[in-house]
């Protein structure tokens, strides 16, 4: 029992990542009282160090992070930092094109019109510094708004985002493709 | 037993291949030795109820109609007078089992099926094992350089909006009405009934047949056989390959 | 050294998360040759298994993944109420079947297979990125082929192709294996 609290424990240190594990937290989904929690993450911090372990469990008051050590700080920093590619992903490509005409957008507004996730094209774009955050929504989620920027335009030289060709809409060549494309009957 | 099939979701079917497994599974019967008649008459009072449910018959489940029809009536030969002659272009099937290629594509299909169902188990183990996102790593000043040079141009990003555009124009719900069908088994029967009371003489099959139109076809072959089975008319054949004529039956009263 | 390479595999496949670690990234992050990080990776796994820890290692293809195991999942849904999984329509997934035994594939031959039209089913596997084109056929219609993505075997728990289950015709216990078909994906 006491080993499995220690494995569940490490799952939702896992599973938080970044932010952490609050001790309270654990304690509502394992059901245990939070200093019992505390002793357990504390025991299991000091396991990871004796068993010489790749990660380490920092605390932070009440709160305990998984994380990575600095001893491989410089391999971290060497995954986190491929070498500059000079072209772009289809998916990174897809996620620029609709940030640029539909700006200023969320990821999850690229999401619903890619029709796949789009965390790690957005990421590489903030990176090479075409994509920049611009504010966050008003209201409950606050999801933060993504536009183009100064590079952006440099790069494929348009002088304004009013350079941008504009996109018709092609609703004779829809009808044509509903025509020719036959019914379908899934769903 | 009736009822039973009543119960089924007409439109539950992946296509007519999904019904006939469907209909062989109920019937407990060997696919390798379909007994062809009674799983015809089973598909097509099927294809009648989603009719008279006014669902859409897609073409594929008439094509299908009319393939089980033309296998039945190859089994109705005795198979000692299997043509052998191709004089007449006609296809030979000697001594194969004219339902071989159905059950082939029966076989095939299902074992798809039933991959399909481990594929969807695994997607659904799958969902158990959870993964956080991707750590936020701030890269030391060593890695704050200058970005390099891109080699992209605007023409390859306008070519990435038109594709997902084009994704977007397949996935988007059709609601364009799509004419699949004009007539309806029963108003087809209908209109035999009259031509072939109206005539003096046998009307000729081919003559019930809207030329160029398959669906439409498929309709008159259909009803015909079930006008012959409720005994409204009767085909004549003067021999192999001769045309087929439609007389009405006199012992019958007229069909309105 | 050896014991070194371990942990810092470990590491990034922490910081990659559900990204997951390609084990060409790695090499060119370690400066090693990528059969040799496989090999590393896999014997990663094995470890986690041998040792019974908290966590797991899924592989895809060449992509590693740390994840959490299947008998805590109760307490991840409980911490964090993951987005439920959308299944695919049966019709998707028939299709999806097809492309991945035949691939690459025509939409023309998944369609004689299923007896009905996959036009739809074809461009929502695609776009949810479960399968890609893959150039086209050589001569005159130029059909587009279609294959399986890489993640489509994350999304199957595949490690490859040659995971897929068998799909030899089931002889006389075919109508049980069918019905039982949902129990016996071990082999």
């Amino acid at each position: 029992m006491n080993e499995d609290i220690g494995r569940i424990l490490e799952t939702l240190l896992y599973v938080s990542g970044d932010e952490g594990l609050e001790a309270a937290r654990a304690a509502e989904v394992l059901g245990i009282d939070r200093h019992r929690i505390i002793a357990e993450l504390q025991a299991l911090a000091s396991r990871f160090e004796d068993e010489g372990r790749a990660l380490t469990i920092l605390q932070f008051d009440t709160r305990f992070q998984m994380a990575t050590r600095d001893e491989f700080s410089t391999y971290v920093e060497r995954y986190a930092h491929p070498p500059q590619q000079k072209t772009l992903s289809q998916a990174a490509l897809e996620t620029l094109a609709i940030v640029a005409y539909q700006q200023p957008v969320t990821r999850t507004t690229v999401e619903e019109i890619r029709g796949v996730n789009a965390d790690h094209a957005m990421s590489t774009l903030v990176g090479k510094g075409l994509v920049a955050e611009s504010g966050r929504v008003k209201g409950a989620g606050r999801a933060i708004l993504y536009k183009t920027t100064a590079r952006f335009l440099d790069v494929f030289n348009l002088r304004s985002l009013d350079d941008l060709p504009s996109l018709e809409e092609e609703e004779p060549a829809e009808q044509l493709d509903l025509f020719l494309s036959g019914y379908d009957k899934e769903n | 037993m009736q009822t039973e099939r009543y119960n089924v979701k007409l439109d539950s079917f992946e296509g007519p291949l999904d019904l006939l497994l469907h209909l062989i599974k109920q019937a407990e019967v060997d696919i390798y030795d379909i007994p062809v008649a009674q799983i015809t008459e089973q598909y097509m009072s099927y294809i009648q109820k989603m009719q008279a449910l006014e669902l859409d018959v897609a073409s594929e489940y008439l094509v299908m109609a009319s393939t089980l029809l033309a296998i039945k009536s190859q089994m109705l030969l005795p198979s000692q007078e299997v043509w052998d002659d191709a004089e007449d272009g006609v296809e030979e099937w000697g001594e194969e089992d004219p339902r071989e290629e159905l059950v082939a594509q029966l076989q095939t299909y299902r074992r798809y099926k039933a991959v399909a169902a481990e594929l969807r188990e695994n997607q659904a183990n799958r969902a158990h094992f959870f993964s956080k996102p991707p750590s936020k790593i701030t890269l030391g000043i060593a890695y704050a350089e200058e970005p390099t040079s891109l080699d992209v141009s605007l023409a390859d990003m306008l070519q990435a909006y038109e594709n997902v555009k084009q994704r977007l124009r397949l996935e988007r719900p059709r609601t364009t009405t799509v004419e699949t069908q004009k007539w309806s088994v029963e108003e087809k029967m209908q209109m035999i009934t009259s031509r072939v009371w109206f005539s003096d003489q046998p009307v000729p099959f081919l003559e019930l047949y809207a030329p160029g139109k398959v669906d439409e076809q498929v309709i008159s072959f259909m009803a015909l056989l079930q006008l012959v089975k409720e005994g409204h008319v009767r085909c004549k054949q003067g021999g192999l390959f001769a045309d087929i004529y439609i007389e009405a039956r006199e012992d019958t009263t007229k069909h309105e």
